[in-house]
């Protein structure tokens, strides 16, 4: 996370850094829609069970949702946090935020090994193949974010991370957020909508 | 900076500060840690002429089981593996990064800035293309070559579903494709965000968008396109990755998957794709033919319009791959439309083109023969596509040599001969000395004449109905006489690049000494010395116009005639003080200028790509290997700062 | 000198520029964030609520969507700012976002597949 | 020598790419209309005849164009070379907007009247066989394509199977519609002087309506690249006269009758081939129950 304010005067006046993540969300839309496009491709065309109306549990996985949903709105309290120059709640809310995403995972962990008990695995059906590979990549990039979330607290711990660094918060906020809109979607295309 | 980094007193620190010290002096430790984009840019080059000639060996040999029906060089094994290689090689070891070293050489010294927005990252996606191609081509080994077994990928460069999958084509070729071309993909998509970044915040004070050079413009949308189109090969890749690994069934018929998806997401990607490999050597014709007709381009707008409108509809034509699939009379019809109607700006370039040379003062240079050159082969390979697109007549034409003529002359003729054209042209800029002239003058016909004979003769082949992808092919078909013309013409081809190779050991030594602007060129790369310095500009240029440079060296009366500008009399060129990096210009002789340091992160990080792959297929235990290598790497890369205080 | 800085210099018109010094200091504060966030849950509670009543399919679907559009628009509007933030960022999100959209419904429909 | 070099050198932007143009369009010109066994230009029927009208109706403009662009730069390259080295630039001419707007426009209008026949065309070919057509199911797997018989059936209901070692016949004059199925891999079906090709896709069944002009043998191919042996993965179609077909339609059909039992036969999945095997091994085809189409 090294160049700071020197780079500040671009041609266009952004940031060189912030630019390049707003790329990458771009990129990373025709990413996940690949693989949700798949899931609607697929659904309801499995030849053999378990069928997701068997195994959902709605009540659990709304639970998770709310998890990273709320820890969206950690996150951009950190941001607005830092950009105050209040290192100390930037802190806390940035440790929350690590923490809900961790939940999710850990969730998402007890849903696979649950679905896997019930029959489906990578290899059982459509289903099974296009769930565990769309939720599997979401849930890495979750991992990834929780990484760089942690690598950011101890970061600022050390004082690594005053207001004028605020741009950093952004940048991981960014991209938490988008994790976060992809399981929107994900959310209510594979859990909430099932196939008639 | 960041510069409460890893705690100054700590020994790692201080061995980590010394090694990049260290990079400064050393000249193999400086070229693995450089982060100078032109550095970068000759790594990016070399790499992909050495597989340019791999890729040329691999044809070479096809084309020698080819040249007579009947014929035992290879057998039908060998054959799958070697056009499937060859494909690929071509595709994404050859013109793709050959591109990239181009937009590395040129794109910061065309815009007048010191460096790329992200040097290391610059140099994370050259070591990952490199592992990527390595990679890829450790394949052959996979069996035993020695013993005459050749291992390599055989599903041919688009593997279509499910012939992908384990059941179809068991052992590991296919593996190392796919998990081969992921790796390259992450390169490409690493140089793509760094070109936008670049181009869009890293411009001399007044260059404005449009007032950037056209090859600047074919980078920023080829990068677009590279960013938008990339993603949807991974996914496709991981899809097959966990089919062929893990059992999963993305593309498996048996239960209930469409093999189909795989050449909608393949061509998804596919047909930007094609637009990536054409599109840089567009820009760079676009700077040639200005410079030897000695006037600018003509319709400058037209032509960068063009050039985005082409990026956007490459996005709705990619079903024209898959007319044969059966999709229907609506998409079909629908596709074919779009299809052609791509022809309207690719037509708009080509007439400008022409339109650039009417009224000029033509110099025929070695560069200005191969621009001119592209622009008529591309001409018969787009006019070969446009009557593919025809639908029910290219039911006909669909996987016969017709579509190969049609793909050559618009990757030979379009992509090579624009990019050996701008070798030509660029070489003085980097080395200080022209590559021989009279030797490119034979090379370029040498290559005109092969080429020819090597392409279109694939035409005729095609409509008299030779499918590609056969190794061998009866006598009495009629495809003897233009097979054999192939065969001699490839053989012409190496000849002519063999002419390019000597020509260009030559003259790095030998050559004839060129000068800041032995072409009396039009751009700000020619207003540095050549070589360029390591800081490119002593001061940051100031730009006032497009072709910046023509208009400090001439000026037009009222008349509208050229008049030189007298030296003295005009303003001298204005400078930027107080430049990017808030230093205050440098004194001509760059003292004072801070570049970013070098770096071994980059390396560390990509060198974790191909221990997580070959771990995948060989022993899991390597896949922690890499992953810690990538993410030490990527620890060290942001931890460490960008530039080292002295 | 910016190239922003050069062209008002000249008198020239600034492009994207305009934007680059507005985007302090103008985010909406902890109460915004957390009223957007109270919105939130209530929108998920509403689509959990939704699935469990037993619409018909068609309505189920095309509420569910549009609920889901509305959180997707909350996050990115104001957590992520593009509604306060350069037209540029923007204008590259929503080209890759519409892309996908556009390109996979005709994927989807050319293979005969339902889009829900 | 260097003297020859040199004036070669002076003549060859002149002479060269005239020479190869002319070459080419000479060449182009030659290869059609032979009798070769797989010519797209030698159509023997209303598929394939339609499809190369339609490929001359977009190849002479192409030619057209072809010449206007290499010819226009050949003569500017001769008219606008620089004759002083030491001349100033000439006038810096930016463009011209009509001109431009011409180029934009005129080959847009061409292409539209590449792109009306060819609309029309598709829906023409592509609509549904008629229902009088003759109904032959195709199995493809690697490497052979298996021709099931419907309206050929035994004592017993069990349709005549040609699994690729007998030649296949056809009725002329008359559709044939192929019902294409693949056992394995993409395959794709294709008899070049009788029509366009259709691939044999997996999970996705198509049907092809070709139809034949007069008794011929007709050789066809699988143009889709599925495996070692691709390459010699074809065809001999006999087209018969209507009586002709029916005389070898009941030839089979005693043969099938005398024949015991039908062969072994296998589910969908048909496990590959080993590589290496480089004959055309007779794959079993699938049971003639699952044929439907
Ligand atoms: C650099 C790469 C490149 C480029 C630029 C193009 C450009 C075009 N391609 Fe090509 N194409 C490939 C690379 C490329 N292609 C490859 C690699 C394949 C095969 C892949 C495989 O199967 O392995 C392929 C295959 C391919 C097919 C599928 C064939 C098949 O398998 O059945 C089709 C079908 O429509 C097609 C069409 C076109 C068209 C219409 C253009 C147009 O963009 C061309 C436009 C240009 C012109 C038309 C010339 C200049 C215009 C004028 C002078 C104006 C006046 C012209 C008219 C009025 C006609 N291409
Ligand atoms: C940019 C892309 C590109 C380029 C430049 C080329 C270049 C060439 N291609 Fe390429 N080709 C493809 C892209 C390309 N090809 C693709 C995508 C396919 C489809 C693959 C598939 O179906 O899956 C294909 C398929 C393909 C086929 C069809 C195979 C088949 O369907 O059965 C043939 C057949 O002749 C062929 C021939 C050639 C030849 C002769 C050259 C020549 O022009 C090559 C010239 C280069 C050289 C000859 C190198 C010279 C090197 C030296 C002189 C070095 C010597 C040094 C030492 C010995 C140390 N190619
Ligand atoms: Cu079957 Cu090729
Ligand atoms: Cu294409």
């Amino acid at each position: 996370m090294a160049a700071g304010t020197a780079h500040l005067e671009t041609s266009t006046g952004l940031d060189n850094r912030k630019l390049l993540m707003w790329l990458f969300l771009g990129s990373e839309c025709l990413f996940f829609g690949s693989f949700i496009a798949a899931y609607v491709l697929y659904r309801g065309h499995s030849t053999t069970g378990p069928y997701p109306e068997d195994l959902v549990d709605i009540p659990f996985t709304s639970v998770s949702a709310f998890v990273l949903l709320m820890s969206s709105v950690s996150m951009v309290l950190a941001l607005a946090s830092i950009q105050r120059g209040n290192v100390r709640n930037m802190q806390i809310w940035l440790f929350t935020t690590a923490i809900l995403g961790t939940l999710f995972i850990a969730g998402q962990a007890y849903e696979f090994t649950e679905f896997h008990h019930e029959g489906l695995s990578l290899s059982a059906n459509l289903y099974g193949t296009t769930f565990f590979v769309l939720t599997g990549f979401h849930g890495a990039h979750v991992t990834i974010g929780v990484l760089i979330l942690m690598s950011l607290f101890t970061y600022s711990l050390r004082g690594g991370i005053q207001q004028k660094d605020s741009l950093n918060i952004e940048l991981a906020g960014l991209y938490w957020h988008f994790v976060d809109i992809v399981w929107i979607i994900i959310f209510t295309l594979v859990y909430l909508i099932q196939p008639q | 900076m960041a510069t409460i980094a890893a705690p100054r007193t700590s020994p790692l620190a201080q061995a980590l500060r010394d090694t990049r010290a260290a990079a400064e002096h050393n000249p193999i430790l400086n070229w693995l840690a450089t982060v100078d984009h032109k550095k970068i840019g000759v790594l990016y080059g070399v790499s992909s002429f050495v597989f340019f000639c791999l890729g040329g060996i691999e044809a070479l040999l096809m084309r020698a089981q080819l040249a007579r029906p009947g014929a035992n060089v290879l057998t039908a094994d060998e054959f799958n593996r070697l056009f499937t290689m060859h494909g690929t090689t071509m595709v994404f070891l050859v013109v793709m990064p050959m591109s990239a070293a181009f937009f590395n050489l040129m794109i910061p010294l065309m815009i007048g800035a010191r460096d790329v927005a992200f040097p290391r990252l610059n140099a994370f996606s050259y070591w990952t293309f490199l592992a990527g191609a390595i990679f890829l081509n450790a394949s052959f080994f996979t069996r035993n070559i020695f013993g005459g077994e050749l291992g390599a990928p055989d599903g041919g460069w688009f593997g279509y579903a499910p012939l992908n999958l384990r059941a179809f084509t068991p052992g590991h070729g296919m593996d190392f494709w796919a998990l081969g071309l992921n790796i390259l993909g992450i390169a490409s998509l690493a140089g793509g965000f760094n070109f936008i970044v670049t181009i869009l915040n890293m411009r001399a004070p007044g260059m404005t968008l449009f007032r950037m050079p056209v090859f600047v413009w074919m980078t920023l949308v080829t990068s677009f396109l590279i960013i938008f189109a990339m993603p949807v090969i991974a996914v496709a890749l991981f899809e097959l990755t966990f089919d062929r690994f893990f059992g999963a069934n993305f593309f498996n018929p048996a239960a209930g998957g469409n093999p189909l998806l795989w050449q909608h997401m393949f061509w998804l990607f596919g047909h930007p794709g094609v637009y990536i490999l054409i599109l840089p050597a567009f820009g760079i014709i676009s700077e040639i033919l200005p410079t030897f007709s000695r006037k600018p381009l003509f319709g400058y707008p037209f032509v960068v319009f063009s050039g985005i409108a082409i990026g956007f509809m490459s996005w709705g034509v990619w079903v024209h791959h898959m007319y044969t699939t059966g999709l229907g009379t609506v998409a079909n019809s629908a596709f074919g439309i779009s299809t052609i109607l791509i022809a309207v700006p690719t037509g708009v370039k080509v007439f400008n083109w022409m339109g650039t040379l009417w009224g000029g003062s033509i110099r025929f240079r070695a560069p200005m023969m191969f621009a001119i050159g592209t622009v008529a082969m591309f001409t018969i390979g787009g006019l070969s596509g446009v009557t593919h697109s025809m639908v029910p007549s290219d039911y006909q034409q669909q996987d016969t040599y017709y579509v190969v003529a049609h793909f050559h002359y618009v990757l030979f003729g379009g992509a090579i001969f624009g990019l050996f054209g701008g070798m030509y042209y660029w070489f003085p800029k980097f080395t200080g000395r022209f590559l021989n002239e009279r030797w490119g003058h034979v090379h370029f016909w040498l290559m005109l004449i092969g080429f020819n004979l090597t392409f279109f003769p694939m035409h005729m082949s095609g409509l008299l109905g030779m499918p590609r992808r056969i190794y061998t092919y009866p006598s009495d078909y009629g495809w003897n006489l233009w097979n054999l013309m192939s065969s001699v013409g490839a053989f012409t081809i190496a000849l002519s690049v063999l002419i390019f190779m000597i020509n260009f050991l030559y003259s790095i030594r030998r050559g004839k000494e060129a000068g800041d602007d032995p072409w009396d060129a039009r751009t700000l790369e020619w207003t540095i010395p050549s070589p360029p310095p390591h800081y490119n500009f002593a001061e940051i240029p100031v730009v006032h116009s497009r072709d910046e440079f023509w208009h400090r060296k001439y000026q037009e009366d009222a008349q509208g005639n050229v008049v030189p500008v007298i030296a003295g009399a005009a303003h001298a060129p204005e400078v930027a003080h107080g430049d990017g990096d808030g230093h205050g210009g440098a004194h001509g002789d760059g003292h004072g200028i801070h570049l970013p340091s070098p770096s071994f992160m980059p390396l560390i990080a990509a060198l974790g790509f191909p221990f997580i792959a070959v771990g995948l297929i060989y022993d899991y235990a390597l896949v922690p290997v890499g992953a810690t290598l990538l993410i030490v790497g990527l620890y060290g890369w942001a931890l460490e700062p960008a530039t080292e205080e002295e | 000198m910016t190239l922003a800085e050069y062209r008002r210099k000249r008198g020239e018109p600034v492009l994207t520029e305009e934007h680059a010094e507005e985007h302090t200091e103008k985010h909406p504060g902890v109460l915004e964030y957390t009223q957007i966030g109270l919105i939130l849950f209530v929108i998920t509670a509403i689509e959990v609520g939704i699935y469990y009543v037993g619409l018909g399919f068609n309505t189920l679907v095309v509420s569910l969507l549009v609920l889901s559009l509305i959180k997707f628009t909350l996050v990115v509007a104001w957590f992520m700012h593009l509604r306060f933030d350069n037209k540029l960022f923007m204008t590259l999100f929503i080209t890759g976002l519409f892309t996908a959209l556009i390109v996979f419904t005709v994927v989807i429909a050319a293979l005969h597949g339902q889009l829900v | 020598m260097s003297d020859v070099i040199r004036r070669l050198r002076a003549n060859a932007p002149r002479l060269v790419p005239a020479l190869i143009l002319l070459a080419l369009v000479v060449l182009l010109l030659s290869g059609c209309e032979t009798d070769t066994p797989q010519n797209t230009f030698a159509a023997e029927g209303e598929v394939a005849r339609k499809q190369r009208d339609l490929f001359y109706w977009a190849m002479w403009p192409a030619i057209g164009v072809m010449i206007l662009v290499i010819g226009g730069i050949i003569v500017m390259c001769l008219r606008f070379r620089e004759r002083d080295p030491n001349s100033l630039p000439p006038r810096q001419l930016e463009g011209n907007t009509p001109l431009k707007l011409t180029w934009t426009v005129v080959p847009a209008i061409m292409l539209l009247a590449l792109g009306v026949p060819m609309v029309a065309m598709i829906w023409d070919l592509g609509a549904d066989p008629s229902p009088d057509a003759y109904v032959i199911n195709i199995e493809a797997q690697r490497y052979s394509f298996s021709f099931i018989y419907p309206e050929i059936k035994d004592a017993k209901g069990n349709p005549l199977i040609l699994d690729g070692l007998q030649d296949p016949h056809i009725p002329v004059g008359k559709q044939v519609a192929f019902h294409l199925k693949s056992n394995d891999v993409i395959h794709s079906f294709w008899i070049p002087r009788l029509g366009g090709k259709l691939d044999v896709v997996p999970n996705n069944d198509n049907v092809l309506w070709l139809k034949a002009d007069k008794p011929d043998t007709f050789h066809g191919e699988c143009a889709e690249y599925c495996g070692i042996d691709h390459a010699t993965m074809k065809m001999l179609i006999h087209a018969d006269a209507q009586e002709d077909f029916d005389k070898w339609a009941n030839e089979e059909l005693l043969q099938l009758n005398a024949t015991p039992a039908p062969k072994p036969s296998k589910s969908a999945s048909v496990t590959p081939t080993p590589a290496g095997s480089a004959t055309i091994a007779p794959t079993p085809t699938a049971t003639p129950q699952g044929t439907g189409g």
